[in-house]
């Protein structure tokens, strides 16, 4: 694997543009670190961090001048892999034509390693089993992956405990590492059109200084994780946790507004929806994003197998860290701690499991 | 026969609903009602004790046609209470706003509701049908406006973009590129209009009208301006509840508005051509002349030429203040409240729209006060059905009744203003 | 071909089986019908209203699908509304089989509630189709009242062919005879060796349990029940996430699952 | 007429208390509206048109709130003449901003606006249309939303059920790629309690959700007032909050009051 420094990250974001890429990186937009279209390192987030907390998410400013300096962005690359809508079908009078879906090249630039490790779970989803999903592998096939070490990870992250973090070590097209004084980013090559990318730009090989340097950062990275789980043995004791006191105590403070499983980077849930135009004459049917907090996701004959706040509370995290190994064979978890941010009321899972437990 | 009695029950193609009943007796009338039995809503009653900043998004109910003037005469009335003045860019951004609306209310009162009078049509629908090319061209003008509310504040009806101070968040100048390529061709569409409905068959009728309108120093008054009268009068929108008092009508359902202490004045197209023809656009100017208009206008059939001017004037406008756009720097200037009384007038798309509230030492509405457009026209209306019918108490029942119709439309009553429309139990007899 | 794209067949033939059921057969508009399993299902798409999962009940001559749906809602209703000729949407089949061959040499128990036999149907057939390499075969089915039963024809085949088929019913009307109340009473009425028996179970959730419960009490391995469970399905290919039960993606993992599995699942409130 | 155009279903549109802004989004399908046209038969339209159509309608959309003892009449008569009848916006679904008399005097009220409150005839109650007449489908929304509307039209038309899902407004707020208001800016928003249909606006623009669409599917209001209490809201702010025009929706009126108890 080839590792190389640069001193900025202008040439990267050229090269990829003039390569075909829409560049999609952080930026700071209503007040978070989207990611979002950019044009330039001039649209990166110099000197801006975050503080997360459960249910509670703030920028920060500082004159370091660190680009990554921050943690996960509300946006994964779901949106990417699993775009919130898509029509699969159309039926036109007697014909059903398949939809040819859109697979732009796009270069995700600072996903995180607990990313890296979604796109992974996401793949086994839709491209693993016995039903591949072609337009999937499409789409995942335009994508760039332009990962990013973690340097401070946040006040919510524990993807120490979840084995995928914080450092990338697998799924990449470019891995970065930005470094201090001076700055300057430690670039690893991770395949082949990785490879073609970096000898576009200006740079020079890595040194041990260089090495080390990163090697210390994502060390310090992992030592000052967030939050953790005990996942030992996680694949039997959640399930059969299922009359626990707690499901009721973290139900009364549940939403159901399903926006822990929309913020998920693995959350793959979906349904489907026909449209109809005014004549009847063409049917588009399309998939969206769904999710099991919702009531209509488990109805069956007039009612809701899930009817209560609890039973859809306790799906979600059963599924996610215990019953997605006998699924999908790794766990739906990666660690990430989004949902912990993103949840309006702050529920932790963290702390759900170990009260659980 | 000696006796005749009009009776439209449901009138249509207005925003709401009204009846009329006319009686006559040896060629005189004797009774003449237009009756709004649009149920009370009590507005000004549920305000009080609301916050001083929920009026904007409460008040855009009264009416689901022009929401965004209701919005913007209590965002006034409350920002001058509370000693704040909106200018600059934000202010452009209201305006815009604003010009949306009227593109979107007038476009359909001209095509859906009016113009199928002249056609001799029972829908804009039905008109389509042989008129296809203008209803294509009335559609896309709609569209054009309410995406320019849409962009702006969200959705077409009750945005949700508008606050006390100006709005949640602004849009960044590439957002309104494309809404300026849709109004220009909106703006050509508005010139169409004008000239095709200048040459339809207007009813030989001038009244002599007693306008209201406000008056700008800049502009052609729509998002704020001083109260004036035709023959010269002004006063401060602060003195409006001493020269506009409403009244419910003895013996009636009605509220009427008098103006110095005389019933019958006119809001609306008419007034505010009229009082500030001067201030129109270049553009629309020409377009007026073309179609024919004078400086003054006292024939209501012909407002539906009016209105498309003021279709081209929107058009004209919105598209200069996206030209001239730059962000501002912040989305709303902060708006403490301060315990006072406020007023606030614009002119809706039907006519000029007073608010005023006062304000408690808690921040909440104390009372408030609504005067809408078609309020103020009611009375001005039963007068024009009265001069209108006087004379032609002869033509057949059917006819009469269709003129009667025509002529309640020409002024666009908003019936669902129905801050003040009362209920009424019509003589079935 | 993306797994959610249905592949157009004709409904060949459409026969009303009782108020609110009816049997379709399916052919599709190019090639073979893909081969089946008993137990499997298809997604079925009626155009502009939506897609559900149906069991196949068999296989016509011409190679078709033989499936019997009943109006519950706004798909069921206009699949079941379906015309000859019409274009419906299929795609499938989906789902785990009940592996009648691997009860060969035992005593088989058929039990079946309501629309439940619409899945078992090809089970019996197959029992049927070689009926030699079975021990005693009894097809036990609860049903609504005696016009609601299903294929009543091949009932009475079936019964000719050696299987002891015995039917009771919830609301008897004047002319029946036969037994009242819920299937289960029938499971005391039947005859078979519980170390050497396998069951095959579809139908209510309550029903499917209690029968299992039943054969369990009378020494029937768990493992050799079998039911077909439902969960709402979006996808049946294991995308949309909606068939969870526990562990189980009952689209790939299901609906054929042994008692011994679902047991457990069953007895949690609202899993 | 051709027998064609004699088959077309019959569409009728009725107006109770309301702003007229719901059955003018109907005309505010401005692409939709000719293909409509020629679809169904635009029976009864008083807003758009003259001709009154003779009932039976196939489909009856009904704006506006029960809010006098003739309307009260009325809607019976609506609901004789239609087939289905769905009622669209917040009146219809729920009493609207003019249910707010049901916490006060109606009789003060209509002092407070008029001189001669004597003339008016006025139910004490502003009742949505479901709670006089058995109703088909409920649209929710202050206004209703124009994709709704022709889903509902599109959906009876084609015989499903309306894609028109009761979950929360937080699902479109993330698919439409919102940031959440609410955790990233510390603003108020009942986007978690209200049923989504508009497209996640408010949040889109930078401000909490006001509920114009009324409660989701299973609200769970005691854990959202938690949270916004602690966002630095009174107990009067949550009473109003909750106050607007979906007041009196089961949800919403006990989450008042629960404020209300509290305060
Ligand atoms: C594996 C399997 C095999 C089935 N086999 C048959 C069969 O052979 N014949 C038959 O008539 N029915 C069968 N069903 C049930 C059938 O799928 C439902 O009755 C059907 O989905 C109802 O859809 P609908 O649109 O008509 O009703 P809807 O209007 O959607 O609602 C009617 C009710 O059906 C339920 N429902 C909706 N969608 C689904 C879904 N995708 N899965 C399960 N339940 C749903 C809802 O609870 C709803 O209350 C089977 C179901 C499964 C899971
Ligand atoms: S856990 Fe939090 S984010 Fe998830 S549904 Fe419940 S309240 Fe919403
Ligand atoms: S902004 Fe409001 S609607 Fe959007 S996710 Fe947050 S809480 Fe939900
Ligand atoms: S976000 Fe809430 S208040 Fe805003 S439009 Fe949607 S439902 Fe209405």
């Amino acid at each position: 694997m080839d590792v190389v420094v640069l001193q900025s990250l202008e040439p990267l974001i050229e090269a990829l543009t003039s390569s075909g890429y829409t560049v999609v990186g952080p930026r700071v937009e209503d007040g978070a670190i989207r990611m979002a279209e950019i044009s330039s390192g001039a649209d990166l987030p110099a000197g801006v961090g975050d503080v997360q907390k459960p249910g509670r998410y703030r920028l920060t400013s500082g004159d370091d001048g660190m680009v990554f300096g921050f943690a996960a962005s509300p946006d994964s690359a779901k949106r990417y892999t699993q775009p919130p809508r898509q029509t699969l079908v159309r039926v036109r009078d007697e014909a059903i034509e398949e939809v040819e879906q859109e697979a732009p090249r796009v270069a995700l630039l600072g996903l995180r390693a607990c990313d890296l490790a979604a796109v992974a779970v996401q793949d086994r989803v839709f491209a693993g089993g016995r039903h591949p999903d072609p337009a999937y592998l499409r789409r995942r096939e335009a994508l760039f992956l332009v990962a990013v070490n973690c340097a401070v990870p946040g006040g919510t992250c524990f993807c120490v405990s979840m084995g995928t973090g914080p450092k990338a070590v697998a799924g990449f097209d470019l891995a970065i590492t930005e470094l201090a004084s001076p700055h300057r980013f430690l670039v690893e090559t991770g395949s082949e059109r990785g490879g073609e990318i970096v000898a576009l730009i200006p740079h020079h090989p890595a040194t041990s200084v260089d090495i080390d340097a990163a090697e210390e950062v994502s060390r310090t990275a992992a030592s000052r994780m967030g939050r953790q789980v005990d996942t030992d043995g996680i694949q039997e004791w959640l399930p059969a946790a299922h009359d626990s006191p707690r499901w009721a105590d973290v139900a009364s403070r549940c939403l159901s507004c399903t926006n822990c499983t929309m913020v998920c980077p693995t959350c793959f849930c979906s349904t489907v929806e026909d449209v109809t135009d005014l004549t009847g004459q063409v049917t588009e049917r399309s998939e969206r994003w769904d999710s099991c907090f919702t009531l209509d996701f488990s109805e069956v004959s007039g009612s809701h197998v899930r009817s209560s706040g609890l039973a859809r509370y306790r799906q979600w995290l059963t599924h996610k860290f215990a019953t997605w190994y006998d699924q999908f064979g790794t766990s739906g978890c990666v660690g990430c701690g989004r949902c912990i941010t993103w949840c309006p009321t702050g529920i932790d899972v963290t702390e759900e499991l170990a009260c659980i437990r | 026969m000696t006796h005749k009695t009009v009776r439209l029950g449901g009138l249509s193609r207005v925003e709401g609903e009204a009846a009329l009943l006319v009686r006559a007796h040896d060629g005189r009338i004797t009774d003449l009602q237009l009756n709004i039995y649009e149920p009370p809503r009590f507005f000004e009653a549920l305000l009080r004790g609301r916050s001083y900043d929920e009026p904007p998004d409460i008040t855009a109910r009264i009416c689901g046609i022009c929401p965004v003037a209701y919005q913007m005469s209590a965002c006034q009335a409350i920002e001058a209470a509370c000693g704040v003045d909106v200018s600059g860019p934000l202010r452009d951004l209201r305006l815009l706003l604003y010009y949306g609306e009227w593109i979107e209310s007038h476009t359909l009162h001209v095509f859906l509701l009016h113009a199928p009078d002249f056609l001799g049509y029972d829908s804009g629908m039905a008109m389509a049908v042989h008129h296809r090319d203008h209803m294509e061209r009335a559609l896309a003008l709609k569209k054009a406006g309410n995406e320019l509310v849409a962009t702006l504040g969200g959705r077409a009806i009750h945005p949700v973009n508008v606050r006390l101070g100006g709005f949640y968040r602004v849009p960044r100048r590439q957002e309104l590129a494309p809404l300026a390529e849709q109004l220009r061709r909106a703006r050509e569409h508005a010139i169409t209009t004008a000239a095709w409905v200048a040459g339809f068959d207007f009813p030989d009728v001038q009244h002599d009208y007693r306008f209201l309108a406000l008056r700008h120093p800049d502009e052609y008054a729509i998002l704020s301006g001083t109260p004036t009268v035709s023959e010269g009068s002004t006063f401060p929108v602060q003195q409006w509840p001493a020269h506009v008092v409403e009244e419910q009508v003895p013996y009636s359902t009605a509220v009427h508005a008098r103006l110095d202490g005389a019933g019958g004045y006119l809001v609306g197209a008419l007034a505010r051509y009229a009082i500030n023809f001067d201030r129109l656009s270049p553009l629309a100017r020409a377009v007026a002349r073309d179609a024919g208009l004078e400086d003054v206008c006292r024939n209501p059939f012909q407002s539906i030429v009016v209105r498309a001017v003021e279709i081209v004037h929107a058009c004209d406008e919105a598209l200069r203040v996206i030209d001239a756009y730059t962000e501002p720097d912040t989305p709303a200037v902060p708006v403490e409240p301060v315990a006072g009384t406020g007023h606030g007038a614009s002119e809706a798309p039907r006519g000029t729209l007073y608010h005023r509230y006062r304000i408690d030492e808690n921040g909440l509405i104390a009372d408030a006060d609504i005067v809408p457009p078609t309020a103020q026209n009611q009375a001005r209306i039963e007068m024009d059905l009265h001069e209108l019918i006087a004379p032609r108490l002869d033509l057949p029942q059917a006819e009469l009744a269709r003129l009667c119709e025509r002529a309640v439309r020409n002024h666009d009553p908003c019936i669902s203003c129905s801050a003040h429309f009362l209920d009424l139990n019509i003589d079935a007899r | 071909m993306h797994p959610m794209t249905p592949a157009p067949f004709r409904v060949r033939s459409r026969r009303p089986v009782r108020a609110d059921t009816v049997s379709l057969t399916l052919e599709p508009v190019e090639g073979p019908c893909p081969p089946f399993l008993p137990g499997q299902f298809t997604m079925i798409y009626a155009r502009g209203v939506g897609e559900i999962p149906i069991s196949i009940s068999g296989r016509t001559r011409a190679g078709g699908y033989l499936q019997t749906i009943r109006a519950v809602g706004a798909v069921s209703r206009a699949l079941c509304h379906a015309r000859r000729g019409d274009l419906v949407g299929v795609r499938g089949p989906y789902g785990t089989a009940w592996d009648v061959p691997a009860a060969a040499g035992m005593d088989v128990v058929v039990a079946a509630g309501g629309l439940g036999l619409a899945a078992l149907r090809p089970v019996v057939r197959e029992l049927v189709a070689h009926r030699s390499r079975y021990g005693r075969i009894s097809l036990i089915v609860g049903t609504r009242a005696p016009m609601t039963l299903l294929y009543p024809r091949d009932l009475a085949r079936w019964s000719h062919a050696g299987i002891d088929v015995q039917v009771t019913v919830d609301h008897p009307d004047h002319a029946w005879q036969g037994p009242v109340g819920l299937v289960t009473r029938l499971v005391d009425r039947i005859v078979f060796e519980p170390r050497r028996t396998a069951a095959f179970v579809c139908g209510p959730e309550a029903m499917m349990c209690a029968v299992a419960d039943d054969l369990v009490r009378r020494g029937v391995p768990a493992a050799r029940i079998v039911l077909s469970l439902e969960r709402n399905m979006k996808c049946g290919v294991g995308r949309c996430g909606h068939c969870q039960l526990g562990p189980l993606l009952l689209c790939l993992d299901g609906p054929v699952v042994s008692y011994e599995r679902a047991a457990r699942l069953l007895a949690v409130k609202e899993l | 007429m051709s027998a064609a155009e004699k088959s077309r279903p019959k569409l009728a549109v009725w107006k109770f208390a309301s702003c007229d802004g719901c059955q003018l989004t109907l005309l505010d399908c401005e692409d939709e509206l000719l293909p409509l046209a020629s679809t169904v038969e635009i029976a009864y339209f008083l807003e758009a048109s003259s001709a009154i159509g003779p009932g039976p309608y196939d489909l009856s959309l009904v704006e506006g709130s029960i809010t006098t003892p003739q309307d009260a009449e009325r809607i019976r008569h609506v609901r004789r003449v239609s087939r289905r009848l769905v009622t669209i916006g917040a009146c219809a679904t729920a009493g609207g901003i003019q249910a707010l008399r049901d916490f006060a005097d109606v009789r003060e009220f209509a002092a407070v606006v008029y001189a001669r409150p004597d003339y008016i005839a006025t139910l004490e109650r502003s009742k949505p249309i479901s709670a006089h007449v058995p109703v088909d489908f409920e649209l929710r929304g202050c206004p209703i939303d124009k994709r709704q509307l022709l889903e509902v039209i599109t959906a009876f038309l084609a015989g499903r059920r309306p894609v028109v899902p009761g979950h929360s407004v937080c699902v479109e707020c993330k698919a439409r790629g919102n940031i959440c208001v609410l955790v990233a800016h510390g603003t108020p928003c009942l986007g978690p309690v209200t049923q989504a249909g508009c497209g996640a606006l408010c949040p889109a623009f930078n401000r909490g959700c006001y509920g114009c669409f009324g409660p989701t599917e299973t609200p769970n209001t005691r854990a959202l007032n938690a949270q916004l209490r602690r966002l630095g809201m009174s107990d009067p702010d949550l009473v109003r909050v909750y106050r607007t025009f979906n007041a009196t929706e089961e949800p919403f009126l006990q989450a008042s009051e629960e404020a209300e108890g509290d305060a």
